[in-house]
């Protein structure tokens, strides 16, 4: 196993140092740099700019700014968001939980219903229910995210005033405890369901189709000639076989808990790390993009090799000795 | 060379015409027309392709000057949508905006289909170090998340101040550039079971050229899966073209698009008391990306019946 | 009549295994390790033999459709593995290949009649216009009937896509064919109409063939000479009355007498191996046979026994003999 | 004589496909005797596993419906069971064993788990003596290293191997029929001959009906008490084994045991049967055999042959043998 994971860790270097590099390329192509959009207030003049810009090393040549930078993220150092003036790690820290709480709920939820209902239309394939619930996933999947959010605000806050219309606790409001907590979520409902209900389609139609590919193997057959009860044959027989490329899927959402859902943030006013490094990017805070993208890379990276490993844990027949 | 008599050859009581069988895409039209949910499909998209080609002709307002003191009217007998900020009517504008974005979303996925299917067949057809290079350029743009490497590309083509009509151009190829990758992993990892079919190491046997295998007998067993995940790709080609529009950072003003108009509701008035700025592109982007989804959909079921789910 | 068609000298085909962290080769698949025969003109040589003996590999490395790891193959004395990629290519229709599963060995897309012509197309065997009577022609001497031309390979039967198999071959004016368990995925019924088919193309066209299979009473009924092979080796060989009448290898003896006789009353002394087949990956030392051999004495379990001729052409590898 | 175990009376399994309606089990009677070892032969599609898959309920519907007839097992009428007393007996009174032996078993459970499940579930043993009674059956069934082989997993097994642990699974409750669907199809003939040799042993040792689903008659002389061979869903002929192959009476029996070539007794030139079993949707009233039979008179493609039993019980379904008058 471990043979396997450094094996796997050496193979991802290569993608990594590639990722970073075409990251840093794109973000050289910006014309402008930060010290340019500074350029229109008066007090700016011309080598005024140019100290600036020697301060941040932009006038080095490409490749060495791209090393300086390089080495700079290998100890941690992402520079400083020119947006808040302070490192971008602690910008980053700052704002990512409150991306965290609201992906764990939204995966929480997804997963929930996804299997659910995936796995119930499949048992009970051609009934009512899978039609039913079968069209519903197909417009659930087509919907743009940032429309339905819209659309949820519009109704349940502006119209119906049940939700706050937007950002993380009442204004003004210093609740502590229970109180904060309840304020919170209140605040998160809106979110939540908006993102839940975009994502269950896809997951519960790829629930649907593992299900109905697993109930037509020979070994269901056996259970059933076993003379299992059905719940049994369902949930320990097939459900077991059916999770196996699940796993996969499930790690490989796990770095969207970090990345945030920069335009639902936006929509809902949520204050979390994507919202934030969205608005960064109007003002052209190239260094807390250019770690945010970087961190969201890695974090992809690392979960690629967790699904396998995870893959390899779960699947006897994988089990890599 | 007299006939052999090895047993009586088949009976011909069923003896018909020597007329050409169905080929096996007209069999797999049928089943598609069969399917209630592809006809649904391709009426909504057909409407929607009319609605933004056709529609503007039938527009009184085609060449209405802007005139601001007939801006923010609700939807009345003249104008169907109400009227924007600038008092263009806000029907036409969602017919202009639909060309733009069903364009996008089809060249778009033009240029995955192009890149993807060529390096993803090289890829698979070719294997060696060929096949490495391409995995782990592939590799390495999947590791990247999208919609942060749009939004950036966004940003750079507005201070690279790029003409809103060029523009359009530039969001296509971004688009594509970023997500071929699966399309060549699915044709790649076909092409790869292909080639340990039976019927393709016969046609080494046989001694066929490369051209006739790739033509006669891969490209017609890829084929399919290409048309349904390009169509796919088109609904989500439209998706990211209108999230970015959204954002200010895709097609901007002066050109149309869905994605732009539902920025609308980013200000509050309009947000809460003009819904006939932003409602209408929100549900035009969904009807067209549910319509193509089903005939996706369709599509798959109708090439390969077995693969029913 | 008997000079030698395809003679086969030490040939071995080894599947490389790959593991550790470069995935460097770290062991063999010995598929085939060291096989020699001859094949005459207007004969039938047939490799029999358990899954895992390497029979398949044997019939298509002759006609390199894998290219060997070892020895030598020639057909008229021409070395079929030195050859160029474009003097192979000429050389192809001269030397075919049936497949054993009727449902893969046909592209699904392709009309049957294209199937059957394509290949003496691409060789500018003949011209456009004269290739249609050719095939219907090739088609009714293997029993298909002229309308099925036009057809598309899912409107056919397992017995009938044989035939197209065969006609595709045919219609090449082959030398030599490898028949690849050609009717082990057929109807008892069935198996006799292609069996039927394939002798008497031999008879008229003077086909020699490489038949496959692991049905021993198929092969007593249609083969002139028999090998029989385990675990990559040819372990006795011999004229088909020679063998059937006296087996000297304790495995062809074992074979043949777990062959069931459709005779209820014939009564005989079985002779059960004990047991599995060992994997090719890491066969036994010494005779590979000795883990199962009834009669194995420490002789087997260290020493390779030398393939001889014991009288008559009669070949067999065992220390007992 | 030992009573009849399990009894098909005029059995209609049929299948709901978008071409039609194929009617894989077509009016099937036959009966098994306790202790008894009956095979059912006959080429593919003629339904011979649609049959045991009927008794064992195991049809999945849709597209299959088992739409009229009986199947009396041990007095019952299968058909008319619950499904909850249907379940205490499959896996309990009937055990079942398939083809495929590499599919057969759950890949992700361990084989003890698997072996330990009936028992616990029919005869509400604890786990530890499941586990003590699984392990005796895995040596029963001829495999060393039995606790090893408990934790171990499917795919460390060989075809072989897996066939013995599915034998052991389907005889965990002393069942009182075994069912085996080409138990060795997908084996090699030495590993067959084991799996053959093991049936036979488990025959003598337990008074157990065994109903075996062949293609093969080599299998049938060897194993086979009682034969039934069938065609495009019919049974066309049943008699005791030695019968049927010293007299066999309709043409597509006698025209199989031609065909197929037998080691020591080389013809020059094999029977064919010509042309191949018919479409089985739209089957009308005729013998479904007539249009590849040497002796299809008229009559045969007028009118199904029923089922008539001569001196000895020797059963055929064919014109030839029932003189016109006779009817």
């Amino acid at each position: 196993m471990t043979q396997f994971i450094i094996r796997r860790l050496l193979q991802s270097i290569p993608t990594l140092i590639g990722a970073s590099i075409i990251i840093f390329l794109i973000f050289a192509m910006a014309p402008g740099d930060y010290v340019t959009s500074q350029l229109q207030n008066p007090k700016m003049t011309e080598e005024r700019a140019a100290q600036l810009r020697a301060l941040y090393g932009l006038d080095k040549p490409l490749p060495q700014r791209y090393i300086s930078w390089a080495s700079g993220v290998l100890k941690g150092d992402l520079g400083d968001s020119l947006l808040f003036k302070k490192p971008v790690i602690q910008v980053i820290n700052d704002f990512i939980w409150n991306s965290f709480i609201l992906g764990v709920a939204i995966m929480f939820f997804e997963w929930l219903i996804a299997s659910i209902v995936g796995i119930y239309s499949a048992v009970r394939q051609y009934s009512v229910f899978d039609t039913i619930a079968t069209l519903l996933v197909f417009i659930l999947y087509s919907l743009p995210s940032f429309f339905l959010g819209l659309v949820m605000l519009k109704v349940f806050a502006v119209d119906l005033k049940w939700f706050p219309l937007g950002g993380m606790i009442t204004t003004g409001s210093n609740y502590t405890g229970w109180a904060h907590i309840v304020d919170v979520a209140k605040h998160m409902v809106l979110p939540v369901a908006t993102l839940t209900l975009i994502s269950v389609g896809g997951l519960s139609r790829y629930f649907r189709a593992n299900m109905l590919e697993v109930i037509k193997q020979d070994y269901i057959r056996t259970a059933r000639a076993k003379g299992l009860k059905e719940r049994t044959v369902i949930f320990k027989h097939a459900l077991r076989n059916a999770l196996l490329p699940l796993i996969t899927l499930f790690t490989l959402e796990l770095p969207s808990l970090f990345a945030g859902a920069m335009i639902t943030e936006r929509i809902f006013n949520w204050p979390g790390i994507g919202k934030v490094v969205l608005e960064g990017i109007y003002i052209r805070d190239y260094p807390l993009f250019l770690g945010y993208t970087m961190l969201i890379t890695v974090l992809t990276i690392l979960a690629n090799i967790l699904a396998d490993v995870l893959y390899g844990v779960a699947d006897p027949r994988v089990r890599l000795k | 060379m007299d006939q052999v008599n090895v047993n009586q050859p088949l009976d011909y009581k069923k003896k018909n015409n020597l007329k050409k069988a169905p080929s096996i895409w007209r069999d797999a039209f049928h089943r598609f027309l069969k399917n209630k949910y592809a006809i649904l499909g391709l009426v909504i998209l057909t409407f929607m392709f009319l609605f933004s080609f056709v529609g503007p002709y039938f527009s009184p307002y085609l060449d209405a000057k802007i005139d601001v003191s007939k801006g923010n009217q609700p939807p009345s007998a003249e104008h169907w949508l109400g009227t924007d900020n600038l008092g263009r009517d806000v029907l036409l504008r969602l017919m202009l905006a639909g060309r733009i974005s069903l364009t996008i979303g089809i060249a778009a996925t033009l240029i995955i289909v192009l890149i993807g299917g060529m390096l993803g067949s090289i890829a698979g057809y070719y294997g060696g170090w060929l096949d490495v290079i391409i995995m782990r350029l592939a590799d390495i743009i999947y590791a990247m998340p999208g919609l942060p490497i749009l939004i950036m590309l966004g940003a750079i083509m507005s201070d690279l101040k790029i003409p809103p009509p060029q523009r359009i151009y530039y969001v296509m190829f971004i688009l594509g550039f970023i997500s071929w990758v699966g399309l060549a992993r699915l044709i790649r990892s076909q092409i790869l079971s292909l080639k340990e079919q039976e019927f393709m190491l016969a046609t080494e046997v046989l001694g066929l050229r490369d051209s006739k295998k790739i033509i006669k007998h891969l490209f017609p067993n890829v084929l399919p899966t290409v048309i349904v995940s390009a169509t796919l790709g088109v609904a989500g080609a439209i998706l990211s073209e209108s999230a970015l529009s959204f954002l200010g950072l895709g097609v901007i003003p002066p050109t149309p698009s869905w994605g732009y108009m539902l920025s609308a509701a980013n200000n509050m008035i309009d947000f809460a008391k003009r819904p006939w700025l932003w409602i209408p592109p929100g549900v035009a982007i969904m009807l067209t990306v549910v319509a193509i989804n089903f005939i996706g959909d369709a599509l798959r079921d109708a090439f390969d019946p077995r693969q029913k789910i | 009549m008997s000079e030698p068609l395809i003679e086969v000298k030490n040939l071995k085909k080894y599947f490389p295994i790959r593991g550790g962290i470069l995935q460097r080769t770290i062991g063999y698949v010995k598929a085939v390790d060291g096989v020699t025969f001859t094949i005459n003109k207007g004969e039938t040589l047939s490799l029999v033999g358990e899954s895992g003996c390497g029979k398949s590999t044997v019939g298509r490395t002759i006609i390199r459709l894998y290219d060997k790891t070892d020895g030598e193959v020639f057909y008229k004395s021409i070395p079929i593995h030195s050859l160029k990629k474009s003097e192979l290519r000429k050389l192809r229709p001269k030397m075919q290949l049936v497949f054993q599963d009727p449902f893969s060995s046909l592209n699904p897309r392709l009309r049957v009649g294209d199937a059957i012509g394509e290949a003496l197309l691409d060789h500018g065997l003949i011209s456009k216009n004269e290739l249609r009577d050719k095939v219907i022609e090739t088609m009714e001497i293997c029993g298909l009937a002229p309308y099925h031309i036009d057809r598309y390979p899912h409107e056919f039967s397992g017995g009938q896509r044989q035939r197209i198999g065969i006609a595709r071959a045919l219609i090449l004016d082959p030398e030599f064919i490898v028949l690849d368990e050609p009717v082990s995925s057929l109807d008892v019924s069935i198996q006799a109409q292609i069996i039927n088919l394939l002798m008497d193309l031999q008879e008229q066209k003077g086909l020699t063939y490489l038949f496959i299979s692991h049905d021993l009473s198929v092969v007593e009924h249609i083969s002139t000479r028999v090998a029989v092979m385990y675990l990559g080796s040819i372990v006795e060989m011999a004229a088909r009355d020679e063998l059937f009448a006296h087996p000297l290898h304790p495995y062809t003896q074992a074979l043949l007498s777990a062959v069931p006789i459709p005779d209820p009353d014939l009564k005989r002394e079985r002779i059960i191996l004990e047991g599995d087949i060992p994997s090719p990956a890491n066969p036994p030392k010494g005779c590979k046979f000795h883990t199962r051999c009834p009669l194995a004495k420490d002789i087997c379990r260290e020493q390779v026994p030398e393939y001889k001729d014991v009288g008559g052409g009669h070949f067999v590898a065992c220390h007992l003999v | 004589m030992a009573k009849n175990l399990v009894e098909f009376r005029n059995l209609k399994t049929f299948f709901y496909t978008e071409e039609g309606v194929v009617k894989a089990v077509n009016d099937v009677s036959f009966s098994i005797r306790e202790g008894e070892t009956v095979c059912i032969v006959g080429e593919s599609g003629c339904g011979k596993s649609v049959t045991a898959l009927s008794l064992m309920r195991l049809i999945q519907s849709p597209p299959g419906k088992i739409e009229g007839g009986e199947i009396i097992f041990d007095g019952r009428d299968i058909l008319k069971l619950s499904e909850a007393e249907m379940r205490r007996i499959r896996g309990n009174e009937i055990g079942m064993i398939f083809q495929e032996p590499m599919t057969s078993l759950n890949p992700v459970l361990t084989i003890g788990e698997q072996i330990m499940e009936p028992l616990m579930v029919h005869k509400l043993m604890t786990k530890k003596e499941a586990w003590n009674k699984a392990i005796e059956l895995i040596k029963q069934v001829g495999i060393p290293r039995a606790e090893q082989i408990m934790t171990s997993y499917p795919h460390e097994l060989s075809g072989g191997m897996r066939q013995r642990i599915m034998i052991a699974i389907a005889l965990s409750c002393d069942p009182k029929l075994l069912i085996a669907d080409e138990p060795t199809t997908a084996l090699d003939v030495t590993i067959q001959a084991q799996i053959l040799d093991l049936l036979r042993k488990i025959k003598q040792e337990r008074n157990m009906a065994l109903m075996l689903i062949t293609h093969d008659l080599g299998i049938v002389a060897e194993i086979a008490d009682y034969v039934v061979v069938m065609y495009a869903g019919k049974v066309i002929e049943e008699a005791p084994v030695r019968e049927l192959f010293k007299n066999p009476k309709h043409p597509y029996t006698r025209g199989l045991l031609k065909a197929k070539p037998i080691i020591g007794q080389r013809q020059e030139r094999l029977y064919t049967i010509p042309g191949q079993v018919p479409n089985p949707i739209g089957l009308g009233d005729y013998c479904y055999f007539s249009d590849r039979c040497e002796y299809a008179m008229d009559i045969c493609r007028q009118k199904i042959p029923q089922l008539a039993a001569d001196e000895n019980g020797h059963k055929v379904a064919c014109w030839l043998y029932e003189g016109e008058w006779k009817k």
